[in-house]
């Protein structure tokens, strides 16, 4: 199972706990997974076929650049977290 | 359009005739006619030095100045500062002690600076920052900058 | 920028001529720094512009013993860098060396700062200080303003369409007098005033009591303000704290400012009164100086 | 994770401080920046505004500029394809809405902000063109303006989009009222937090519209040629984002743009996006002539992308010990036009630098009929941190504590969980508090009256991201390096020393330059610290594959295999014979009878949210007759990571900290109650002059990154963060007063003073 962080905002789905354990061999699978233990959650972070506009994905502390692509393993850690930009 | 004119004057130690509508400034005479893009328009209004020019020896703002005024004057502009092919040790302190950033200021206050060196060869920081006062620079925070014009005078007056 | 015609004529007659048959749609030229700016933000748009930089009359820069006579056309340069000048106006040098970078005081003359009429010009207070007159001439005749009369409201002035400010006169200042102008801006240059003050003391000989004063104020009224009454107020009275701070409220209590992005009327009086104060300190500090 | 190991590595050029290569023709006036770039059938474009803050177009009558004699042509928003609202992502760092792009480059039915782009024209000269615009007449009906946060976000605040999308930034959101979104983060239990505290403190905050202040306008001369391809010349931080944003606006192909950038004139976040373009193009197309188009100043600060002006609201707890228990923020931040402001990034370094364990931020992307805003140098970081560095310094002095130790107790040191949700990159945040403690400016005394000293800390994340890059070398030796990141400081000169670095050469051989959009692959825009960073380690992969087929050649020309063939500082050798060597000179003379020429290019996506803090340190004497606050000597401290080129490093740190310096005393947007703009002026924008500020000092800090080959963290932004508030509590230091306003102008301080002159009477 892999780790996910929930930020806060989004605890409401998960019951108010910030860390659950999901499986799926990508971000995509774990996010249909996450989905049946925590309706709702999905909506906010997928947008169509991909991640919703704003949403970011961070592996084990690094951003990652494959979106719902993105393959996991059972030692990973996920965040989900805003995208940004800079000056 | 009004009929041009006809401006016989002296760039850079040459002889140079144009026309110009009296509304032209001599900033876009220099840019858009002569194209001596050196010299620079960051404000229009006199309020950021970058089109500094030296005019019969008095250093101004040429977007405030039509370039119709200009007949029979001596104008020094960036480009003249190198003299065959040597820096002007002005320009050569600017590159070595990176005294500019993105350098859009660079040629005002170059010529800003050498305009205060004329006057006086060896002027302390605190006359430095009141005579460069008329120059906005947004990049360096002055400092460097600064630093090029002190060592540039110690330069000119070891040589 | 609209389109214009331009001359240069070298004759006062000349240019006389020209203001007198283009009845306001001419516009003098001098240092330019205002005009054309206000020409490229499209607030004035002149038909003609008259160069006035060759016409020798307004390029007149002449120190005598009866005072000095300036050109409407000088530089501000031309004024702060006469040493003997320097000497004698101290109060001139405060205001020219004030207005904007050194790039702008090497064009921008006093006659023009005094014909924008701008309530924050930063030598008119000082002119009015000094007691200066405005010389006019017209195809018709010519004419002495004292310079506090000269603005009648922001950008105006009491000119005539016709008529040309040729120069001015600023009598010798008395012995044991001095005079300071002091402007207050955000930054320490490349401002307008939010507040400006000049001030003109004459001591008698021994240094303890006022002789005469003037002082006038910027930025806090639709022309340059002469604060007749606060001078007045000092004469005759000893040169200490209470006198200048008599004079300084006097001066704050004529002050009608407004709330604009240069500053607030309640922060802009507070400063009329300071630089009055500290002008008049600075202005007594040279009255002693020429003393000794 | 532990702190990041020093690099063993000596660096041969890196740290060292060359000329750069485009000094000679910026001291010259020889570079070309975007103003230079004339074509021989250019003609000039100019725009007209919007005088109205907030209206309704009802009709534009463009007859009689048509017919003034010069003007070849004229647009309205009605000549431009309708643009539906989508978002374009631009990858991890940007996501943009390309219908509020098109509808802020031209308004169609309504204007949302004075100077609002309303109809284009073109003619033969700038003066014509001029003429020409104030010839249409536009009728409008005006609607209410909503100039502020606070009002906009008010329950019968007038509505200014019927409609926009709120999740363009920032997970999760939600469109929270009419005119605002609402992004939420934090951890633990506020409540709990809060009751544990010994002392609270709670403040409000305010600040006002900003500009970049760049001394080069926006300048674009774009050609729309018979087959549909359209080129632009202009100085931009993104080449890219310039085409993908053109394409996108004007619905041509991407390809069928080409973007060639010239020297920039000062950026600082403000030429990311995209302005004059598309008006360029279509003037171009309908007059068949190439147009440039010059923004006038007041169109610079009336109608690009300022940064914001906020209202923050903050409550922070903590234990007798120091120790920060709870934080509570609430910081509202305006967008302008159209959403995505910096409200997150503002959000995210609010607070990044200490650990609170109980925090809630609540941030609002507020939309006010103001120009949009768009990054600027950190941004939204400065005006979170007047907020929160004035509130712990405030808490230390009541806790009776050394303002350093007092940080040092909250520190956020590497790996510990960040507000945003992960972990904080290796960095040495005690060393530099260390750092500060022992220079000899945090204990030299004050020597006047009125006289104080302030000092304030920020954490701030730069970007990484995608970059691309390519490297060729020749048969002389020397070697070209090309990117597609405008250099806006001197990062040509940066990426050829890491080049040189990499490939064991002297930076003298290297070449380094920015290449248009069709010579080289896509890269993020130069923005958010990341380029010498980011491109830089492209490079650096790239020099090892040129290498490595150098490599290869040299095992030919020996007759030996690859594997065999090592190479260090520049010199190949053999593993097996130590009397085998070539230099990398030798080599590339060997170039085409080896197989012919070496290019290598590569495109790489480097680690984003890189931390790097920085100390600043203040001495200021205010004039409590006026409420003047003068500077009398301020100190940088930086944490770089490694520093490529020091002088460029303490360029950035002391540029930043000047613009932050501008930002705390007297910079700021002045609107009247209709929304209009009163001080569009470098004579009122009040922008420090040599004047206004001292030497600035600096200090630099080098806790490597291990993101990095060489241990670069971004550097450009940081230090124009602190400012504001290392000077609010140098004020309080020297006259007793808070300042809860920037800027923090004289009438401002004087009227604190007063207050505070009448409570303790």
């Amino acid at each position: 199972m892999t780790t996910v962080r929930i930020p806060q905002p989004m605890q409401v789905y998960t019951q108010d706990m910030e860390v659950v354990q999901a499986g799926g061999k990508n971000v995509r699978k774990l996010i249909n997974e996450l989905e049946k233990s925590y309706p709702g959650i999905k909506d906010v972070l997928v947008e169509g076929d991909r991640l919703r506009p704003g949403v970011a994905i961070v592996l084990d502390g690094k951003i990652s650049q494959l979106g719902l692509h993105q393959p996991l393993s059972e030692e990973n850690e996920v965040v989900f977290i805003p995208a940004v930009s800079g000056g | 359009m009004s009929k041009r004119t006809h401006v016989t004057t002296t760039i850079n130690n040459k002889s140079v005739d144009f026309l110009c509508e009296p509304r032209q400034s001599l900033l876009e005479v220099l840019r858009d006619v002569l194209f001596l893009t050196g010299t620079k328009d960051g404000c229009n209004d006199g309020n950021c030095g970058a089109c500094s020019v030296i005019m019969d020896g008095v250093l101004v703002d040429s977007c405030c100045i039509l370039g119709v005024e200009a007949e029979d004057s001596e104008i020094e502009t960036i480009e003249g500062l190198a003299q065959n092919g040597e820096l002007h040790p002005l320009q050569k302190a600017f590159l070595e002690q990176t005294g500019m950033q993105c350098g859009i200021c660079t040629p005002g206050f170059l010529m800003a600076a050498k305009a205060l060196l004329d006057k006086n060869p060896q002027p302390d920081e605190q006359q430095i920052r009141h005579w460069l006062a008329g120059n906005l620079c947004r990049c360096t925070g002055y400092d460097k900058l600064i630093r090029s014009v002190m060592i540039a005078s110690e330069s000119m007056a070891e040589a | 920028m609209h389109d214009f015609e331009y001359c240069a004529p070298d004759k006062l007659q000349e240019a006389l001529g020209l203001m007198a048959t283009h009845k306001g749609s001419a516009q003098l030229l001098a240092g330019g720094t205002d005009l054309i700016v206000f020409m490229r933000a499209r607030s004035k748009r002149p038909d003609l512009l008259i160069d006035v930089k060759k016409i020798p009359e307004l390029s007149e820069l002449q120190l005598d013993k009866a005072g000095l006579t300036i050109g409407a056309s000088v530089s501000c340069r031309a004024i702060y860098e006469n040493d003997q000048i320097a000497g004698k106006y101290s109060a001139l040098v405060d205001s020219t060396t004030l207005i904007g970078g050194i790039q702008i005081q090497g064009r921008a003359s006093i006659g023009g700062n005094l014909c924008t009429a701008a309530p924050s010009a930063d030598t008119i207070p000082t002119l009015i200080a000094y007691s200066a007159v405005a010389n006019v001439v017209s195809d018709k005749g010519e004419r002495q303003i004292p310079v506090e009369e000269f603005c009648v409201a922001p950008g105006q002035t009491i000119l005539n369409d016709d008529e040309i400010l040729v120069n001015l006169f600023i009598p010798a200042p008395a012995p044991r007098s001095g005079a300071m102008f002091l402007r207050f801006i955000p930054r320490n240059e490349m401002d307008i005033a939010v507040v400006n003050a000049a001030a003109f003391v004459e001591l008698d000989e021994a240094g303890q009591n006022f002789i005469s004063a003037r002082i006038a104020i910027g930025a806090v009224a639709p022309t340059p303000l002469f604060v007749e009454e606060a001078g007045a107020a000092m004469i005759d009275k000893p040169v200490n704290e209470e006198s200048l701070l008599n004079a300084a409220r006097i001066a704050r209590d004529a002050a009608s400012p407004i709330n604009d992005m240069r500053g607030t009327v309640e922060h802009r009086k507070q400063l009329v009164e300071v630089l009055t104060r500290r002008a008049l300190y600075g202005a007594i500090e040279r009255a002693r100086g020429a003393l000794e | 994770m532990n702190n990041p190991e020093p690099l063993a590595k000596e660096f041969r050029v890196l740290g060292t401080r060359p000329i750069r290569p485009d000094g000679l023709d910026k001291v010259t006036g020889r570079a070309l920046f975007s103003d230079d770039f004339y074509l021989p059938d250019m003609i000039h474009g100019r725009i007209l505004r919007s005088p109205h803050a907030h209206a309704k177009i009802k009709s534009i009558d463009t007859s009689a500029a048509a017919a003034l004699p010069g003007v070849r042509a004229v647009v309205t928003g009605a000549d431009f394809p309708p643009i539906e609202s989508k978002m374009m992502s631009q990858g991890v760092a940007g996501m943009i809405n390309i219908g509020d792009v098109a509808d802020n480059c031209i308004a169609r039915d309504k204007v949302l902000y004075d100077g609002h782009a309303v109809a284009g024209v073109a003619a033969d000269n700038p003066h014509v063109a001029e003429e020409a615009v104030n010839l249409i007449k536009v009728e409008y009906e005006l609607l209410p303006p909503v100039m502020d946060v606070r009002t906009a976000m008010a329950a019968d605040a007038p509505v200014i989009h019927e409609d926009f999308y709120p999740g363009a930034f920032i997970l999760p959101t939600e469109k929270y009222l009419p005119n605002a979104t609402r992004m939420q983060m934090g951890s633990g239990d506020l409540e709990k937090g809060f009751a544990e505290a010994d002392i609270i403190v709670e403040r409000e905050f305010t600040s006002e519209t900003i500009h970049q202040g760049y001394i080069e306008s926006h300048i674009t001369t774009v050609k729309w040629d018979e087959n549909n391809h359209i080129t632009v010349w202009t100085a931009t931080q993104g080449i890219f984002n310039l085409r993908d944003l053109t394409a996108g606006v004007l619905l041509v192909p991407m390809a069928n743009v080409k973007v060639v950038p010239l020297e920039v004139g000062g950026a600082f976040g403000g030429k990311e996006r995209m302005y004059l373009e598309p008006i360029a193009a279509m003037l171009s197309k309908k007059s068949h002539h190439a147009v440039k188009i010059a923004l006038r100043r007041d169109e610079v600060l009336r109608a690009t992308g300022p940064s914001s002006g906020t209202y923050v609201k903050v409550k922070f707890g903590a234990k007798k010990d120091g120790t920060l228990v709870a934080a509570d923020l609430h910081l509202a931040y305006e967008a302008g036009a159209y959403a995505g402001g910096p409200i997150f990034l503002g959000a995210i370094s609010s607070t990044s630098r200490y650990n609170i364990p109980n925090i809630q931020i609540n941030g609002f992307d507020v939309i006010v009929n103001k120009p949009t805003m768009r990054p600027y140098r950190a941004p939204g970081a400065p005006q979170a941190l007047f907020a929160v560095e004035q509130v712990i310094d405030e808490l230390a002095r009541e806790l009776e504590m050394d303002i350093i130790d007092f940080r040092m107790k909250n520190l956020t040191k590497t790996g510990d969980l960040l507000v945003a949700g992960f972990p904080c990159a290796p960095i040495d945040t005690v060393n530099m508090m260390e750092t500060v403690k022992a220079h000899p400016h945090y204990t030299a005394p004050l020597t006047g009256e009125n006289q104080g000293r302030g000092l304030a800390y920020t954490m701030w994340f730069n970007l990484g991201e995608a970059s691309s890059a390519q490297i060729s070398i020749n048969p002389d030796g020397s070697v070209q390096v090309t990117t597609s990141c405008p250099d806006m400081s001197g990062t040509r000169m940066t990426f050829a020393m890491q080049a040189a670095e990499a490939l064991g050469i002297d930076v003298e051989h290297v070449t380094a330059s920015v290449g248009d959009t069709e010579a080289v692959g896509f890269s993020l825009p130069t923005v958010g610290s990341r380029t010498t960073y980011a491109t830089g380690a492209v490079i650096y992969d790239i020099a090892q594959e040129v290498l490595g087929e150098m490599s290869a050649r040299v095992a030919l020309l020996w007759e030996t295999d690859s594997e065999l063939v090592i190479v260090d500082k520049g010199v190949f050798s053999n593993k097996e014979d130590a009397n085998l060597t070539m230099s990398f000179h030798e080599v590339c003379e060997k170039l085409h009878e080896t197989g012919g020429p070496i290019t290598v290019h590569n495109s790489k996506s480097s680690q984003s949210f890189i931390p790097g803090t920085c100390v600043h340190l203040t001495d200021v004497e205010v004039d409590p007759e006026t409420g003047k606050v003068d500077i009398l000597r301020y100190t940088v401290f930086q944490d770089v990571g490694k520093a490529v080129h020091p002088d460029y490093v303490e360029g950035q740190m002391q540029g930043a900290a000047v613009q932050g310096i501008g930002m705390a005393l007297n910079e700021g947007y002045f609107y009247d109650a209709e929304g209009h703009l009163k001080n569009a002026s470098l004579l009122d924008y009040r922008m420090p002059t040599t004047l206004d500020i001292p030497m600035i000092e600096t200090v630099i800090l080098e806790s490597p990154n291990p993101a990095h080959p060489y241990g670069v963290r971004g550097c450009g932004e940081h230090s124009i963060i602190p400012p504001p508030a290392a000077i609010a509590n140098a004020i309080h230091d020297a006259v007793g007063v808070r300042m809860n306003s920037m800027p923090m102008a004289p009438h401002k301080v004087c009227a604190a003073i007063k207050q505070k002159q009448a409570a303790d009477a």
